[in-house]
This record gives C-alpha cells, structure tokens and sequence, in this order.
C-alpha cells in the first residue's frame, strides 16, 4: 500500500485543502478524516517569537517519517497517511508540519495521527532555532513528549 | 574511514558540520564517542553520553552498535521537530 | 469567548479549507489545529450504502452541540471550536460532519476534537437512515461508541 | 398541555410526530412514558425503558424530570449521528 503514504519534507508551504483532497478523493470506504497542522506561535515559554529556522539531517528524514508510518499503519486500519513537515525560516503564524489520516473508523484515524505526531516530535531529525527578543535559540527537547510517547507503548 | 556529522546546536558548538575518522581500535558507537571526546573540553562536554543522540546509516542506534569502515554516523541533540 | 465558537446544522456541503482559514486566520498563539470529518461510507456493516438520510430535533441540535463544546472547553485550553453537521439527504462520500479546534497545546487540540466527536455521537439529536442494497434502515446506535464515551470520565 | 414529539425510528413505528397530552395525574417523565404505553402494543413495546431517550425543553432528561403545563417532551431513539 505504499502509493497510499505521502511523504514531503519541503521548504515550500502547503495547502489544507489540497491536501484534504488528495486524501478523500476516490476513497468511499474511508468514513473518517482526520487531520493535524503545526504552526509557528508568536509565544514559547514567556519569550517573545519572531521566527523560527528549521534544521534537519536530510539523508535520514524521510526514511524516519517513513518507518514511523508504517509503524502507525501496523497498528491501526489507516486508509491513506500523508505527513509534510516543512524546513528552512519560517515567520510567525507559518504552517510547519501537516499530518492527515484517512480510516474507516473514527478512533483509528485520531489515534493515528496522534501516534505519528508523538513519534515524529521525539524520533525524526528535526532541530528548531527560535528568533525570540531576546537573541537566537535552540529549543530544547521536552520531557513531556518523551513521556508521551511512553503512553502508546 | 568513518564519515560523521554533527546537527542542530552540536554542530554550532562544536563548530563543524562533520569529519573523517580512521575505525584504528573503534568498534562501536561508545568507542567512537570516547575518542572524539578527547579532542577537548567542549567535545567531552558536548558528546556526554546522554546528551547527544546518534544514528548509524540514518537509523537511529545504541551505544553498542557496530561500526565499519564507510559507515556514516551522526551525532545531534534530542530531535524538536513537529 | 463565544465568539470562537461556530456552530452550523445545515443541508449544505461545507468546504474544509474554508473553515480551517477561519480557524487559522489572526490566531498566531494556538500553535495547534486538528480537524475531524465524517463522511458517508460505502459499505457499513456488511451491506452496500447508496445514500443516507440525516434526521434531527431542530429545536434541540444547536444547543446539545453547544453544551458538548461547553464541556470540551471546561477540560482542556481550547482555542477556536467548530461544529458543522449536515442533515437531509446525502450520497455516499459526501461529508457529514466536521469538528475543528484550535490550541496552544497539541494534546489538548487532539483530545478536544475527539472528545467532542465522542459526545456528539451519543449525545446530539441526529439520526441516520440508510439507503441499502436491502432497503432503507435506520442505523442502530452502537454500544461501542457509548463505552468509548466512559473512558473521558 | 404537554407537547409531545417523537422522532427517529420511534416516529415511523409509532406513525405519528407527536401530539398533545393533558398533564392529568402525570407528575413526571416516567409518569407520561407509562401513560402513553397505554395506547397499545406497538406504544407499549417501543416506548419501553431503555429503548427510547426523553429531552424535555430540549434537554435530555430523566425519568423523574418533573413536568409542567407547556413542556415539550421528546422521545426518541439512542443517537447516531456524526
């Protein structure tokens, strides 16, 4: 079923609607749609945002999403899986990442994109750089999206 | 000869995108960790077991894993993408 | 805050890029949207669907959805909720329902889309007859979706 | 006056919209479905306790719901929306 996986790590944007398309069209056994979108916001742990500079390993990126995926796909009835994760500067209010599963049941589809956002947040080789007020940073890794990932295992 | 990158804020640490390594009396990751550490103050910092994640032939690997000549490894902070 | 609140019963298509702009648009604190839409199958249980009729309690539909987004934004920090539920006639694939909520946090947008679908199938005055192979049934409500309802208590 | 609806499945078996019901010795929610159970034996199987939900003003309610002169109560079957 690989022709039913999207993967794109891209520095251009991207459109929801498009994309809803891609995953509903031709598709009448799949009753349910869900769909997930990142966004910069103007404010991370009480600083001031401006921007935000996306690094990432390009030779692993895909092959990451990829496994996580199929990881996803062994777990739940996903129809269609489709995962944009965007690279590069981005401003304020810019889309970073898109996930959108299609499945004939509602929890499978939730569940699903969920699991890939977990696992996407703690395993593919992104690094964010954020423009605050206060200078250039790294983001530091969050302990609660370890734990998180924990809660599907 | 082991070609090995570093991303994120490792890399502006350290100051360097990657470099070669001869495998002389390397035989895993940990090894490999132990020698770079030994390149300085910053890199016995930088490469502390813990801190740095690491991937052989983009996948992500343990501490154990084996390593041969060609192989590529990558070393980078816990990964904040999404 | 009522007025991040949008609540739609309607026999009309809606249109997702559309709503998803609405939820986007001037929001540049909720770093999280997550959409959810339901869509007429082709098969349920075994046997062909051609269509579906949409039955509800006018006086009624508007206020119980309200109340389940009420309650959604009690537990978690929702930022822009809506609900959009179609009634009448629909052909198979058409859309039926979408949810979609804004938040800061990624988990909370997640779980507020599911909780309110979860709600909204036990709760909300909606009833469905099928157009089958068979004849025209009316879906039975199904002891799982009530079981699932539990499970956010 | 009770203004009572029915809808759903419960509407075509029972073939009516609803109708209208002095509120005569009924108290509340349970005392009503009783009383139209009375009306015969499709009233009396497909208004049983636990086949049918009640709203009543457009809220779900219980079986000890009092009533009111002017309310409307509905009954109908488990939902199925979305």
């Amino acid at each position: 079923m690989a022709s039913n996986i999207q993967i794109r790590v891209q520095e251009a944007d991207f459109d929801l609607g498009h994309e809803y398309k891609q995953l509903r069209d031709d598709n009448p056994s799949d009753g349910a749609i869900v769909t997930f979108v990142g966004l910069v916001r103007d404010i991370n742990q009480q600083q001031v945002v401006t921007g935000l500079f996306l690094e990432h390993y390009p030779a692993m990126t895909e092959g990451a999403l990829r496994g996580i995926v199929d990881l996803a796909k062994s777990k739940w009835p996903l129809g269609r899986v489709t995962v944009i994760h965007r690279v590069g500067q981005l401003d304020v209010s810019e889309q970073i990442v898109f996930v959108g599963v299609t499945s004939c049941h509602r929890k499978a589809a939730f569940d699903g994109a969920e699991f890939i956002m977990d696992y996407l947040k703690t395993q593919a080789p992104f690094w964010k750089k954020e423009t605050t007020s206060e200078g250039d940073k790294w983001i530091q890794a969050k302990i609660e999206d370890q734990q998180k990932l924990e809660g599907w295992q | 000869m082991l070609n090995i990158l570093f991303f994120g804020q490792l890399k502006e640490r350290l100051q360097t995108h990657g470099m070669q390594q001869l495998l002389q009396e390397i035989y895993c990751v940990a090894d490999l960790r132990k020698r770079l550490q030994l390149k300085g103050d910053i890199w016995q910092e930088q490469l502390a077991l813990g801190k740095t994640l690491v991937a052989v032939n983009q996948k992500m690997a343990s501490e154990e894993e084996r390593l041969k000549d060609g192989d590529e490894i990558a070393f980078f902070p816990p990964v904040t993408g999404g």
